[in-house]
């Protein structure tokens, strides 16, 4: 606590920055506090048969819910669960214009979709009702069933134009590749009521997570989420997703960046081949990646050398204007604001954009008073 | 779809010096032409069952990136099916030293392990006869069945001592990652014979080439198969296995490497805060990659800016990764001046032509 | 190699009933038979180049090339099944038959780019109207339809499901995902309006592996899975709700063998007197639906050692006595014979002749024997 | 003892098989290395045309993954549903007491011993009628009673004008003979 | 409409007049730390630091009726079959049981760290025998392997598989693949070589869907589609040649369901006889090698109460052997303890079940 006071003031006199923190975790305090927010049959569901995901795909954390071992809320609360403390410790801390929540529920990842919607639609409510209305600051994804495109227009529909919902919240680990027609009704949706996708880290498909099976460690669990996004990153451009949907906007959540650039560039290779089997595919598949990709930031890159970091950057200049800083907290691999970005001669206006205004820009978020 | 290909034509190129070719394709044109290798039983299983071979195939024949147009062998069969186009379009066009064999026989789908081992055995003995006793600048990588460790393992100590034999074939998508336990019987009996283990794009263990789920397109499929080598080596970092076989290579064909950087960058970042959970881990994953692993350099998946790969080059830390490779009879450059990247430092070239190559595989000056 | 004399003893044979075989797979006689009938040339060209993608390490080799009865090759060269005139000879006029379901194998919905899914499904539709239900009055076939992707496949319905030639649809066993799974029901409802039943036949693949604990290693552990992956479809069409939301839906099961059904049928209702909160849109016993909603033809049969408990079966679930359908799966290896494949014993009154063809003129709507068109 | 003649010996060379209609029976002939033998062309499964099936190596195996094969060209695999059987024993593979096809004597008997003697209607109803369709394993088994024994060569043969079926015959030839048994 | 949910009768025993076996009753982990007197420090520090907090994964959710019969959970508030106290009173007394065989399904097969599999696996197996087999000689227990990496599986056998009261090994049959492959052979060796038992039961969680279609929507779908992966596992069995290569390798299918077993062998049977050349070194027809090398526990019955059908379906079954009594405390299959075997039994039928087929099967003396 001290800590973070302390943390706090050398901030505040290091900079004058705007912050938005495009990756924080609300958590419930117990499952139960869901039921308030169910009908009398998904409570008694709840209880029952509960939810049945796909057994096996467990890689277990290095600590408790991911957590920083300093987020643990006094009280015994788990982290994330108390909004006091979060403002205390992060918002406040680091004098946040916004946090954009991104819940870690598991509702999309539930096998029986009635029980997916039903669980989503309660963890919206609850998103409002506990943090959303209390706290201004905050902004959150619509969580949605993304398995089954009727049930999330539905939920779309239903709550989509809630001011505190700024994006609609998927996992990247989904039962097929994202850009496949089966999520299409969604994207329509998503693209009528001017909704970004977001994509977080994680969930489960009911497939081995990598192309080769199933990995031993949490460590590749966690390394090898990047090869899961840069998997649906072909997906979206292959299929074609941005011709039928022009105006569709995805924000890659907590997968890296570094791959981006790269992967652009093997994606126009094998096209300038292959591009008569992707006919509806009108422009390189590097320029689709260029305009409808935004990415955050944490975990940070770390290069060896930081000066690389700009080398990086040079390969993918648009990045400038995609890269959306974030906290990933109260997660233990969280990026602070004012440390996480590498100690080197950033280009031009650079910070400003990535810590807060490519955030604004794209949810749309005032600019806050008192600040130039 | 063949207009697109229609200006090329496999055409060799001068690199000043003679060159190692560590990804040379070379197809069985039928079941019948391993016949010779085979027993009773499995011809006469091939000639009454439905069962001609591996049905599966990472290259399909239609698709422009699986052939130049002209490798065609005059006599019919796939491209790079005969020794004599290969000789002509790839040993004495490009200047060939020494040119190591790729069979991409996908024995990984078939799920009888007996029928597996056969059919490896057979193309073996098929690349060993008809290949290197042939032609003296050719070495193979030899086909195992994977499914089944411990077979693979058996044909590895069959025909591993053969001169001509460098290395292991391995499909890089596989039922589970490498690094798994249940693999290192292979490795071992690599280590054994001091061969290169080999992971090449493809392979159809019948699980999803990709984490979540079947992509609809080749081309999907096709880009999405550098995650697959990447899943590959953040596992056979983490899992011990270089640990466990302090000699072991690994040398990952036609794997792209742009994306290298960053992911070392990435599983360096995680083994600091995780690596409590593999304690065998001594060193940074990246460490294990500069010191027991090369890549392919094709295909080159380059940037339009030349400066770009000039400076991943450098970001690799390492002038040793990278080995020159036609990936014939592959669709991988338009003209050979595109085979390299260019602004190479002289060193940079040699060791890229042939150096790393003749170091990694233990390639004795011819 | 084989030297014949002109017809063969073997080759005519006499049945006490007329028959309507249920299961019989026509094929293309090469490759490229098929690519006359795209509809457009952009799906041609791409049938020609990449083709189908499908699930790749998923193929088990069968054990007979085409999976053919090695006697069923047509003189006139081509693969087994792929000559009309021969089919005629072999099958047709050798029992006598009345009319024969075609169940065209090439899995267009195995491919996994959906769309040339659909212009395959289609090609093939228009193939087996213009080669076999054209030439000969006693085909019928099932319409084929790009089953993982709804809106195609009632897009294919609404496009050639009225031709009086398609009695049901053709589906695959194996799919993505369960069949009871919503991905579907666009398809359901239009079967349902347009009074299709389901054809759903052995085979198919979606891409998991085809047992709950992987690929098993042989042709025969293949083939004999093939009737438990019945059980898993039927339990899903069933607990899904499917027969609440469709109640005019039928179902065919093909090739699926049948000796299962009564223990499915207890086990579904053990488990579902007791997890029923878990599925309240069930109105009645799981085995109500099964019975009413499912028919199933009979080949492979059942070959119990003592010829009785074939009997005992029938006892145990007496509905199947209405829903059972004689089939060949000609030309096959594991072909069934219509005048040898039923166990030599007492069988209920007047269940032969549903079986061989009153309960398919039933549920197809055909007219009783037509004429016939050569002798 | 019925016996025909149903072709000459080159007409089936080794490997190869010829598919006959003699006695109202269809029978298959195989010639197996040089050697002559005949099965009822009708699997005792479901009646279906045996002896139009491949025929294939005698298989066993000692222990998982290993395939002892001998015997090339000994064992007729039916055409529908795969069952095995020994061309020179009519023997089911899974069952070789219960489940059998019927086998026939064949000889070898030069042209010279086969011209000039009256007596060919007597041939034609020495033969038993087919079995009828739908006979069980078992029942087609016990007509099969003398399937083991192989009758001495030419006994109870009448010389005459022998013509089977299709065969005019001549002396300078050498002819494959089938003998119905009763 | 909506159904209320059904709510599980209470547990209850039945004397049949004679002592049983019962080959299925369930003891479940309290808690991981219930597991820390038998792990090492760095598994220990493991669990409390961790998000690691044993196995997620289970065949049988908590709030399932299925799962539990009523007043089956302890005082103490563990999960049912947690206490020694109420498995002696609702199971060995209540059911006069002279021999009891404890399955634990820890779904240690969950866990994709093969050593942390392996320490929990080996945990369980001394908590068995610790608290259960060292303090009620009527208990016998089932042990669980690291089934993901069969030769840690192999030693763990090696190290517990010789006490006397451990009689069989846990294979969910869920599984990375089936266990008639040869990657299995190190684990059946074992087994083999310390003549144990090995025991296919309900569940597993392999990371693969339990059916050929991919993932059902609701568990009422899994519990009846397991009875199809015991079927293909029995086909992986007979088929890979398992039997043969281990001569005198006994396997119990637990909690399979038995009912669908005359269909299956119809079919098989019929199937072999056309392909057995691709596996010529299964000698005989597949459900002699069943009948033969098989056993399966008695519940669920899966089967109306007819007394017709039950005989038709053991003249079928051509054994009386094949089966053997299970109470599957503490689920719920039957509804009155009467219930607990098929009706109209013969004397033969009912004491064979009861009592003389397991005691043959598992060498009870």
């Amino acid at each position: 606590m001290v800590l973070a006071a302390e943390r706090t003031d050398v901030a505040r006199a290091k900079r004058r920055l705007a912050v938005i923190d495009c990756d924080i975790h609300p958590n419930l305090e117990n499952p139960g506090v869901l039921d308030k927010y169910l009908s009398k049959r998904w409570q008694e569901y709840r209880k029952g048969v509960g939810g049945r995901g796909f057994a096996g795909s467990y890689y277990p954390r290095a600590f408790p819910n991911a957590a920083r071992t300093d987020s643990h809320p006094p009280g015994g609360k788990p982290p994330g669960s108390d909004l006091d403390f979060m403002r205390q410790q992060l918002l406040d801390a680091y004098d946040m214009d916004f946090g954009v929540l991104q819940p870690l529920l598991g509702s999309g990842g539930l096998r029986n979709l009635e029980w997916s919607a039903a669980h989503a639609s309660a963890v919206n409510e609850w998103q409002i009702e506990n943090w959303l209305d209390p706290e201004p600051r905050l902004r959150s994804g619509l969580v949605v069933p993304y398995e089954d495109g009727d049930l999330t227009v539905k939920e779309i529909e239903r709550r989509g134009k809630h001011p505190g919902f700024v994006q609609l919240m998927l996992a990247i680990r989904t039962s097929e590749p994202l850009g496949r027609r089966k999520y299409w009704k969604m994207y329509e949706a998503a693209e009528a009521y001017g909704l970004p996708i977001g994509i977080h880290f994680g969930g489960q498909g009911g497939y081995p997570i990598t192309g080769a099976g199933w990995p031993s460690y949490y460590v590749e669990d966690h390394a090898g989420m990047s090869t899961a996004f840069q998997a649906q990153v072909i997906s979206y451009i292959t299929e074609g997703v941005f011709e039928q949907f022009p105006g569709l906007k995805v924000v890659l959540i907590e997968g890296g960046f570094a791959w981006l650039p790269v992967l652009g560039w093997r994606l126009d290779a094998a096209w300038r081949k292959l591009k008569a089997e992707v006919p509806h595919l009108k422009r390189a598949p590097s320029e689709y990646l260029k305009e409808h990709f935004w990415v955050t930031t944490q975990p940070m890159e770390e290069p060896p050398r930081p000066e690389q970091f700009l080398e990086m950057l040079d390969m993918g200049p648009w990045m400038m204007d995609r890269l959306m800083f974030a906290t990933d907290y109260p997660h233990w691999d969280f990026d602070d604001p004012f440390e996480a970005l590498p100690k080197v001669k950033l280009p031009d206006g650079f910070e400003a954009k990535v810590m807060a205004e490519n955030a604004r820009a794209l949810y749309k978020l005032p600019v806050r008073a008192g600040r130039a | 779809m063949e207009q697109s290909t229609a200006a090329l034509a496999p055409r060799g190129f001068d690199l000043g010096q003679p060159v190692i070719d560590v990804d040379i394709h070379c197809n069985v044109p039928s079941a019948q032409a391993l016949f010779p290798y085979l027993s009773a039983h499995w011809r006469e299983y091939i000639a009454y069952s439905a069962f001609k071979g591996p049905t599966d195939t990472a290259y399909p024949a239609g698709a422009p990136t699986t052939a130049l147009p002209g490798t065609r062998p005059a006599e019919g069969g796939p491209p790079a099916s005969s020794l004599a186009l290969i000789r002509e379009h790839v040993l004495d066009a490009w200047n060939v030293e020494v040119g190591i064999l790729n069979c991409a026989y996908a024995v990984e789908s078939l799920h009888n392990p007996d029928t597996a081992a056969t059919m490896a055995a057979a193309v073996n003995d098929w690349m060993i006869h008809e290949w290197l006793e042939q032609e003296p600048r050719l070495r193979a990588s030899i086909v195992v069945p994977s499914r089944v460790p411990e077979m693979a393992a058996k044909e590895i100590d069959r025909v591993g001592g053969h001169p001509g034999v460098v290395q292991v074939y391995l499909p890089v998508v596989s039922e589970a990652p490498y690094g798994h336990r249940r693999y290192w019987p292979i490795f071992e009996a690599a280590a054994r014979h001091d061969l290169v283990v080999s992971l090449q794009f493809g392979g159809s263990p019948g699980n999803p080439p990709t984490g979540s789920g079947w992509p609809s397109y080749y081309l999907e499929e096709y880009v999405a198969m550098s995650q697959v080598f990447q899943t590959q080596i953040l596992n056979l970092c983490v899992e011990g296995v270089f640990d466990h076989f302090p000699t072991l290579r690994i040398a990952m064909i036609e794997s792209g490497w742009t994306w290298l950087p960053s992911l070392m960058w990435r599983i360096d970042k995680d083994w600091k805060g995780l690596r409590r959970e593999v304690p065998w881990n001594m060193q940074p994953p990246s460490d294990y990659v500069r010191e027991r692993m090369r890549f392919s350099l094709q295909p080159l998946d380059a940037s339009p800016d030349p400066r770009h790969m000039l400076t991943l080059i450098d970001q690799l830390g390492s002038d040793d990764l990278l080995m020159f490779s036609t990936d014939y009879p592959h669709w991988q450059f338009d003209s050979p001046e595109e085979a390299l990247p260019a602004g190479l430092s002289p060193t940079q070239r040699r060791k890229i032509l042939s150096e790393n190559a003749r170091d990694f595989y233990r390639l004795s000056k011819q | 190699m084989v030297v014949t004399l002109p017809r063969s003893s073997a080759d005519r044979r006499q049945t006490k009933y007329p028959i309507i075989d249920g299961d019989i797979h026509p094929t293309l006689k090469s490759p490229r038979a098929l690519d006359k009938y795209f509809l457009t040339d952009e799906w041609r060209q791409y049938h020609q180049s990449i083709g189908g993608r499908g699930f790749t390490g998923t193929s088990v080799p069968r054990t007979y090339p085409n999976a053919a009865r090695v006697d069923a090759y047509p003189p006139n060269g081509g693969p087994a099944g792929s000559d009309l005139d021969f089919m005629r000879l072999q099958l047709l006029d050798a029992w006598d038959m009345e009319y024969g379901i075609l169940q065209p194998l090439m899995g267009a919905a195995s491919v996994r780019n959906l769309e040339y899914g659909a212009a395959l499904s289609s090609a093939i539709n228009e193939w087996q109207i213009a080669e076999w239900l054209i030439p000969e009055p006693r085909l019928r076939s099932g319409l084929v339809v790009p089953y993982e992707d709804g809106p195609m496949s009632v897009a294919e319905i609404e496009r050639r499901g009225s031709y009086p030639g398609f009695v049901q649809l053709m589906m695959a066993m194996r799919t993505s995902e369960p069949l009871g799974r919503p991905k579907y029901w666009p398809i359901y409802e239009a079967a349902e309006a347009r009074g299709l039943p389901l054809g759903i036949h052995v085979g198919g693949g979606g891409g998991v592996p085809t047992s709950g604990a992987g690929w098993p290693s042989y042709y025969i552990e293949d083939h004999t899975g093939q009737s438990t992956a019945f059980h898993t479809q039927v339990s899903s069409f069933i607990f899904e709700g499917i027969f609440e939301r469709f109640p005019k839906l039928k179902v065919v099961l093909i090739e699926g063998g049948f000796a299962w059904v009564p223990s499915l049928a207890w086990r579904m209702d053990a488990a579902w007197s007791k997890l029923r909160g878990e599925v309240p849109k069930l109105q009645r016993k799981p085995s109500e639906y099964f019975a009413e909603h499912f028919w199933l033809t009979t080949q492979p049969m059942e070959e119990p050692p003592v010829p009785h408990q074939f009997v005992q079966l029938l006892e145990q679930a007496p509905w199947l006595q209405d829903k059972l359908m004689f089939a060949t799966d000609y030309p096959h290896w594991d072909f069934d014979a219509p005048d040898a494949c039923l166990p030599d014993v007492e069988l209920p009154d007047g269940f032969e002749e549903k079986l061989m063809v009153g309960n398919a003129r039933k549920l197809y709507r055909l007219p009783a024997r037509i004429e016939r068109t050569h002798a | 003892m019925p016996k025909y003649v149903v072709g000459t010996v080159d007409e089936i060379a080794p490997g190869t098989r010829k598919i006959v209609d003699v006695g109202g029976r269809s029978i298959g002939v195989f010639n197996v290395n040089g050697e002559y033998f005949a099965l009822l062309n009708r699997c005792p499964h479901q009646a279906g045309p045996l002896c139009k099936g491949n025929v294939y190596g005698f298989l066993k195996s000692g222990a998982v993954g290993e395939y002892e094969y001998g015997r090339p060209g000994e064992i007729v695999r039916c055409p529908w549903h795969g069952w095995e059987f020994d061309v020179k024993t009519g023997q089911s593979w899974f069952d070789p007491v219960q489940v059998r096809v019927r086998r026939y004597n064949v000889t070898v008997t030069p042209g010279s011993e086969l011209v000039g003697v009256e007596g060919d209607e007597q041939i034609a109803e020495g033969a038993p009628p087919p079995p009828e369709p739908g006979t069980t394993p078992a029942e087609v088994a016990a007509s099969t009673g003398d399937a083991g024994e192989t009758e001495p060569g030419m006994e109870g043969m009448v010389k005459g004008p022998y013509v089977a079926e299709t065969y005019p015959v001549t002396v300078e030839r050498e002819y494959v003979v089938v003998e119905i048994g009763r | 409409m909506t159904v209320q949910p059904v709510t599980p009768p209470v547990a209850r025993g039945h004397n049949f007049g004679q002592p049983v076996i019962d080959t299925d009753i369930h003891c479940t982990v309290p808690s991981a730390q219930a597991l820390f007197p038998y792990l090492s420090a760095h598994w220990r520090e493991y669990i409390s630091t961790s998000a690691f907090k044993g196995p997620v994964d289970t065949p049988y959710p908590s709030g399932a009726p299925t799962s539990a019969l009523d007043g089956t959970r302890p005082a103490d508030g563990g999960p049912p079959g947690s206490s020694l106290q109420l498995i002696r009173e609702q199971v060995l007394d209540a059911w006069s049981v002279e021999i009891g065989i404890l399955n634990c399904s820890y779904s240690v097969d969950g866990i994709a760290a093969p050593d942390t599999a392996a320490a929990m696996a080996s945990a369980v197996n001394d908590w068995l025998i610790a608290e259960w087999l060292d303090k009620e000689p009527r208990l016998r227990a089932t042990m669980l392997v690291p089934t993901r990496v069969p030769e840690m599986a192999a030693k763990e056998i090696e190290r517990v598989g010789g006490h006397p009261g451990i009689v069989q090994v846990m294979l969910p049959v869920v599984a990375q693949a089936l266990y008639g492959q040869r990657r299995w052979w190190p684990l059946f060796e074992a087994i083999e070589r310390h003549n144990l038992v090995a025991s296919f039961q309900f569940g597993g969680a392999s990371g693969f869907p339990m059916t050929s279609s991919g993932w059902p929507s609701h568990y009422v779908e899994e519990y009846v589609d397991m009875a199809q992966v015991f079927q293909s596992q029995l086909l992986s069995i007979v088929s890979e040649g398992l039997l043969d290569k281990f001569p005198t390798l006994r396997l119990a299918m637990i909690e399979s369901g038995w009912s669908w077993l005359p269909g299956f062998f119809w079919r098989f049977d019929k199937v072999w006889k056309g392909l057995r050349r691709e596996t010529p070194w299964v000698k005989m027809l597949p459900s002699e090698y069943v009948k033969e090398r098989m056993r399966f526990s008695l519940q669920p019955l899966d089967l109306p109460r007819d007394p017709v059908i039950v005989q038709q379906i053991f003249e079928q079954l051509d054994s009386d052997t094949l089966l053997m009594f299970s109470t599957d405390y503490p689920h719920w299959h039957f509804d009155t303890p009467e219930e607990a075997l098929p009706v109209g039994l013969t004397e033969a039928q009912r004491a064979r079940i009861l009592y003389d087929n397991a005691a043959s099967f598992y060498g009870f003396s």
